[in-house]
């Protein structure tokens, strides 16, 4: 067996081998995931894994030659001639040009339909709509709300299991997002309302907000489509909502809680039966850690026998 | 005495001097104009209209003030002056704060300004990183923790600009064999244009701070009552001069000075690097300009880009309103291919050194060449997979992700040639070659952390959380500071004749690669459990203290380890040894020339008679001069 | 320290020859007017990306006709007489020089004050506003940075007719002439597609003011 | 090199050019006004930028710099 030869041939194996460890001390150890609480979190781990085992091979056919170089090829003691000269191999440079193209090609196909899928309507989804302003957001529930009165309003957003939903999202000052890491979704919140000046001089608002009673002809009107996202919640539990984009003195503590309920508690709840955790929201008080709820969060769980593992992982 | 002369004379004295002082002039003076005509300029920390007039003209006023127009309003009047070499008559060290043509004086003018403004930023996330280290609010409030990391940004980027332009400065006309840019003047200005750009956006966090992080997205821009926001859209956008100007005069210098046989395959491989990064740093960098001024204007003047829905009366007659996605387009259109920018010339390095460290040749000379222009292409179209969350249709999400996914394919091409450069080669490991080695390794994680983003179902859960904080760092460390420090460490003794010490080089390498892996990867594995990136403080409900105080050790092993070098380097200085030429045995046309260079680079004309990189051939020559080249 | 060696000779053996620096100064200035292009492109994509509506699809405020026609046509004309400038110290033809240079100088500042004046209304009231929306910003954004580089234009075309009066261009060698004329033609070429964006392109909507 | 009969025709270049550039212009006007085909008025757009750049602007003259001698 050629030196040349013998070398590939360690390497093969090192890079199988390697392939594998790196693989399994991302996917368990590295970029542990957070629980999983919904349809689309258990989808999108599909994709997750892909790319783990996408990096764990990358990471090994590059580092594997490299530090074997860096072992095996080193300039010895007394040694000061010059590696041999070998100045490219066009072959190779194609070989490693096509053959990136085709994985690249085959990722954009399959996650282009992937996403497709992910954001295309439920059957049966009902709609919540989530506003978000400085620093907090109210959830309205047009479901439970009298036509042509206040739509019925919470600081807490409740949804129940296996019922789809498609929130539907404004923000009334600036940029937020909408961030539950258990949901695996993330959605910028735009603002929609900001008046400017009129004939006369003065600033105006015009009432676009979910808080109107006569918001879906006022939508109608102005041609007015806000964000939205589609999620169907699977893991009963409580979950925190965070404001991922940058909004000022407390974006840090911009949160809300998001409880996911089986269906006979969620009637409860829309019966006005089940009184939720207090809103985890700081904007109006003394800014506090989070710390301070969580005894409160825990008790719900206790109370609603949620199954251990999403209030347990979280607190 | 003679010293303190010298430097209070010197053009960066007298330039913040002037700059101070046209700003009180014009300040006060806008003041009094806005309170004649009856506007309210008592609202904030300062008038804001009137502030955005002061910085604007006070950059003209430390322009003038330190003598960067001298020469070309000498030409409106008539004259055609002679470009000044040399000290003038002072001491050699006073180059250094005056203005001066000399592209290697201007390369480490930039050099030092690039590393002050590094510490100040590494300063500042050291600040921040402190007050992370423990879940709970310790020592800042919301105000302050986002003018620090917003401040960090772009100071950072203040930075790397500095950096990459020393390299380019200093080494791009050496390297293709000429004596000095095409436009040494223009050159010098856009060096001084940088400074007063820094002390505008310096000036931010004394008016009052700005919490919008260095993205700026509007409506959060337009509306912020932290005034400091104007200091640093008009700092940033000063700052863009520097860059299109260096940028143009890199790209005319490689057109038109080479050395006589030297093709475009015959260039020294960090040049092709260099003239990618110049190509787009020339170009887009307009873009931002525009979306930063139309801030400016919103803001000052009343233009209402970014208003999303206008008063009711205009929408019957059908008048649109603006739009906050519109910056983001603008923005990113910039900012993303600005990240290849900053990580080209340091790509470049890597590929420079790596042959000179094996004594083998670059392996696919001209795919490593292609891929520089190939990665600035690609680059330019995959702007908006940083809006994949932002309520984009879908139809617009797909092709960019697509086109961000296909920029994995140059950026492969450079790796596996790097590797197969290093295979088989006889490799030494000197501190340059150290961090090359630990630049290929960062960047390989911040590589391989991309796709998962650029893929928008996954990008959707880690989009603006401290993953892409981390891969950020990655991609950065990876493509500018450990090659930038490869390059300081590896042109030290030709630009300053002396040598450092190999211990504590190599101590700085050993302190810093393992701190930034911990820091990056942690930083990824904290997004990946929830973590936001740009918050002040975390609930302790996501798991992650302990990650979070591990961070902040990394950083602080990272920020000692920088120290470190620099009293090696500064000590070296004082040495009483010479360093010898041509010290690692490189091939390349700046180590023919004695160290330090002189004035004009080399003694006459140099020609190229062979291949850059063909180590490991006897007999083959690739420079000498052209006198000697018999023709 | 020093990062340049000690040398008194100030002689550059490798000085650019006069005509080796005209090639890099014309380089230099078309990778600036390319430069300049990524900016005006950018303003024209905000134009058409926020003057659109659902009804109409791409829109326009309906702005007077005919003072934007006749503008745009001393633009074109001064233009004209910027290459006539160039032709005429070309072939030393200094009488026609001067006057083309003057008369390019004056064709601009009737631009600029047409457009100033007339098209943002400050002799005559104007027919948008500043805050009207994204008609107003978008209208005022686009004209206010054309106009900065008129005004650039019209400097650098006084400097240039001031040196050449001086005698310091000849027929071989006027290099300040070709870059003055370069940037003026480049200002006009911006123009071009301005002027059909902002007055021509789209459904115009009524204004009320 | 400056030969009047060449000469008179550098300058016939600039006027038939800004003869074009005109009348392009008034079918501007004329079109907008009537057809409101945004297509057809950026592609005479690109026409007349393409005269100037190569007539006024001579863009030649960046590969072939001695053309004007």
């Amino acid at each position: 067996m050629g030196s040349r030869t013998r070398h590939f041939a360690i390497i093969t194996v090192l890079i199988a081998v390697s392939t594998v460890v790196v693989y399994f001390l991302i996917n368990l150890y590295l970029f542990e995931r957070p629980f999983g609480a919904s349809a689309e979190a258990s989808q999108i781990e599909t994709m997750f894994q892909a790319h783990f085992i996408l990096m764990g091979f990358l990471f090994a056919i590059i580092v594997v030659p490299l530090g074997y170089a860096i072992v095996v090829f080193r300039q010895k003691e007394g040694d000061d001639t010059d590696a041999p000269h070998i100045h490219g191999n066009t072959t190779l440079e194609i070989v490693w040009t096509i053959i990136p193209v085709l994985i690249v090609v085959g990722f954009a196909i399959w996650g282009s339909f992937f996403y497709w899928d992910l954001v295309s309507a439920n059957e049966g989804e009902v709609e919540i709509r989530v506003q978000g302003y400085k620093w907090d957001w109210t959830f309205y529930y047009p479901e439970h709300s009298v036509p042509g009165e206040p739509p019925r309003q919470d600081q807490t957003l409740v949804v129940e299991t296996g019922q789809p939903v498609v929130l539907t999202m404004q923000a009334n000052d600036v940029i937020h997002a909408f961030w539950v890491p258990q949901f695996r979704v993330k959605q910028d919140v735009v603002p929609y309302n900001i008046a400017i000046r009129s004939d006369n001089g003065d600033r105006q608002v015009i009432d676009l907000s979910f808080a109107n009673p006569n918001y879906e002809e006022a939508a109608e009107a102005f041609n007015y489509s806000p964000q939205e996202v589609r999620i169907i919640p699977d893991q009963p539990g409580v979950y925190r909502l965070r404001c991922a984009e940058i909004c000022g003195t407390q974006h840090w503590a911009m949160l809300a809680n998001v409880i996911v309920l089986d269906t006979d508690d969620y009637q409860a709840w829309v019966n006005g039966e089940l009184t939720l955790p207090a809103d985890p929201n700081f904007a109006n008080g003394t800014p506090d850690t989070e710390g301070y709820y969580l005894d409160e969060l825990k008790a719900f769980c206790d109370e609603q026998e949620f199954s251990g593992v999403n209030c347990e992982s979280e607190y | 005495m003679r010293t303190l002369y010298y430097i209070v004379t010197s053009a960066l004295v007298r330039g913040l001097i002037g700059q101070g002082i046209t700003a009180f002039v014009v300040y006060q003076g806008m003041v009094s104009l806005r309170n004649a005509l009856g506007y309210d300029t008592t609202q904030g920390v300062y008038d804001e209209p009137s502030g955005v007039m002061a910085a604007l003209i006070s950059v003209i006023g430390f322009l003038l003030a330190a003598g960067v127009f001298t020469d070309w309003l000498k030409w409106i009047g008539g004259e055609d002056p002679p470009l000044k070499h040399g000290a003038q008559g002072r001491p050699e060290w006073t180059r250094y704060i005056n203005v001066d043509v000399n592209h290697k004086v201007i390369g480490i003018q930039y050099g030092i300004a690039s590393m002050v403004i590094l510490l100040l930023g590494g300063l500042l996330a050291i600040i921040f990183r402190l007050e992370l280290a423990m879940p709970g609010l310790q020592f800042l409030d919301g105000d302050a923790y986002n003018t620090l990391f917003s401040a960090h940004g772009i100071i950072m980027i203040v930075s790397i600009f500095s950096g990459i332009a020393a390299m380019i400065n200093y080494l791009g006309p050496v390297m293709i064999g000429a004596s000095d840019m095409s436009f040494p003047r223009l050159n010098a200005f856009s060096y001084w244009v940088s400074i007063p750009a820094a002390t505008v956006l310096l000036s931010a966090l004394v008016v009052g701070g700005w919490d919008t992080g260095w993205v700026a997205y509007p409506t959060h821009s337009t509306t912020t009552t932290m005034l400091g926001v104007q200091m640093f859209l008009l700092g940033f956008y000063i700052n863009g001069f520097s860059s299109i100007a260096s940028g143009l005069n890199m790209v005319v210098t490689t057109v038109y000075m080479r050395a006589k046989g030297m093709s475009y395959f015959r260039m020294p491989i960090f040049v092709w690097a260099a003239v990618s990064a110049s190509i787009l740093q020339a170009t887009i960098t307009q873009t931002v300009g525009l979306a930063l001024t139309m801030v400016v204007a919103q803001r000052a003047l009343g233009l209402e880009f970014f208003t999303p829905v206008t008063d009711p009366a205009l929408i019957e007659l059908g008048f649109p309103g603006g739009d906050p996605t519109l910056y983001q387009h603008l923005f990113w259109f910039y900012s993303h291919p600005a990240v290849y920018v900053w990580i080209l010339p340091g790509l470049g390095v890597i590929s420079e050194l790596l042959p000179v460290f094996t004594r083998k040749p670059l392996f696919g000379y001209k795919w490593i060449a292609l891929s520089s222009v190939g990665i600035a292409l690609v680059g330019s179209i995959v702007w908006a997979h940083h809006m994949f969350t932002s309520g984009m249709p879908v139809t617009w999400k797909i092709p960019f992700m697509i086109s961000t996914l296909f920029v994995a394919i140059p950026t492969g091409v450079k790796f596996f040639s790097w590797v197969a450069t290093i295979w088989e080669g006889k490799m030494r490991f000197d501190t340059p070659m150290l961090f090359v080695l630990g630049a290929i390794s960062v960047f390989l994680l911040g590589g391989l952390s991309g796709p998962i983003l650029g893929t928008i179902a996954t990008d959707m859960h880690l989009h603006d959380s401290y993953f892409v904080v981390g891969h950020f760092h990655a991609t950065i460390f990876g493509g500018f500071v450990f090659p930038f420090f490869a390059a300081i460490y590896y042109w030290w003794p030709k630009a300053t004749g002396k040598m450092y010490s190999e211990a504590l080089g190599k101590l700085h390498f050993w302190i810093m690669v393992p701190g930034f892996w911990v820091m990056s990867l942690t930083q990824m594995r904290t997004g990946v459990l929830g973590m936001r990136r740009r918050i002040a403080d975390y609930g302790p409900d996501l798991g992650i203290a302990d990650e979070q105080a591990l961070i902040t050790v990394a950083t602080l092993a990272i920020g000692w380890s920088i120290l470190i070098m620099l009293y090696n380097l500064i000590v070296s200085l004082r040495s009483q040894e010479e360093a010898v030429p041509n010290p690692w045995g490189s091939r390349s046309p700046e180590f023919m020339s004695p160290s330090p260079l002189p004035e004009f680079n080399f003694d006459g004309p140099i020609q190229v008679i062979g291949e850059p990189y063909d180590y490991g051939l006897d007999d083959s020559t690739y420079v000498v001069p052209a006198s000697a080249a018999g023709d | 320290m020093s990062a340049v060696a000690h040398d008194h000779d100030h002689h550059n053996p490798m000085e650019p020859t006069r005509s080796e620096q005209v090639k890099m100064n014309r380089l230099g200035l078309w990778v600036f007017c390319l430069s300049e292009s990524f900016l005006f492109f950018a303003l024209l994509g905000t134009r058409f990306y926020l003057w659109r509506n659902p009804v109409d699809g791409i829109i326009r405020p309906d702005l007077a006709q005919i003072p934007a026609f006749i503008f745009t046509g001393v633009l074109l004309a001064s233009s004209y007489f910027m290459n006539r400038a160039e032709v005429a110290i070309s072939k030393d033809d200094r009488t026609t020089f001067n006057y083309s240079m003057l008369l390019t100088a004056a064709l601009g500042l009737v631009f600029l004050f047409g457009v100033v004046l007339v098209e943002w209304g400050l002799a005559t009231g104007p027919e948008l506003l500043l805050g009207d929306g994204a008609f107003g910003a978008v209208f005022y954004a686009m004209t206010g940075m054309h106009a900065l580089h008129v005004i650039m234009g019209i400097a650098l075309i006084l400097i240039v007719w001031n040196n050449g009066r001086k005698g310091l261009y000849t027929a071989e060698d006027h290099w300040a002439v070709e870059a003055c004329a370069i940037f003026w033609h480049y200002v006009d070429l911006v123009w071009v597609f301005f002027y059909p964006a902002l007055y021509l392109i789209g459904t115009a909507i009524e204004l009320h003011h | 090199m400056s030969e009047p009969t060449k000469s008179g025709s550098i300058y016939r270049r600039g006027n038939t050019a800004a003869f074009w550039l005109v009348v392009i212009t008034v079918i501007e006007l004329i079109l907008a006004l009537t057809f409101e085909s945004a297509i057809l008025l950026i592609l005479l757009s690109i026409g007349k930028a393409g005269i100037i750049l190569q007539v006024f602007m001579n863009i030649s003259r960046l590969w072939n710099p001695e053309e004007h001698h």
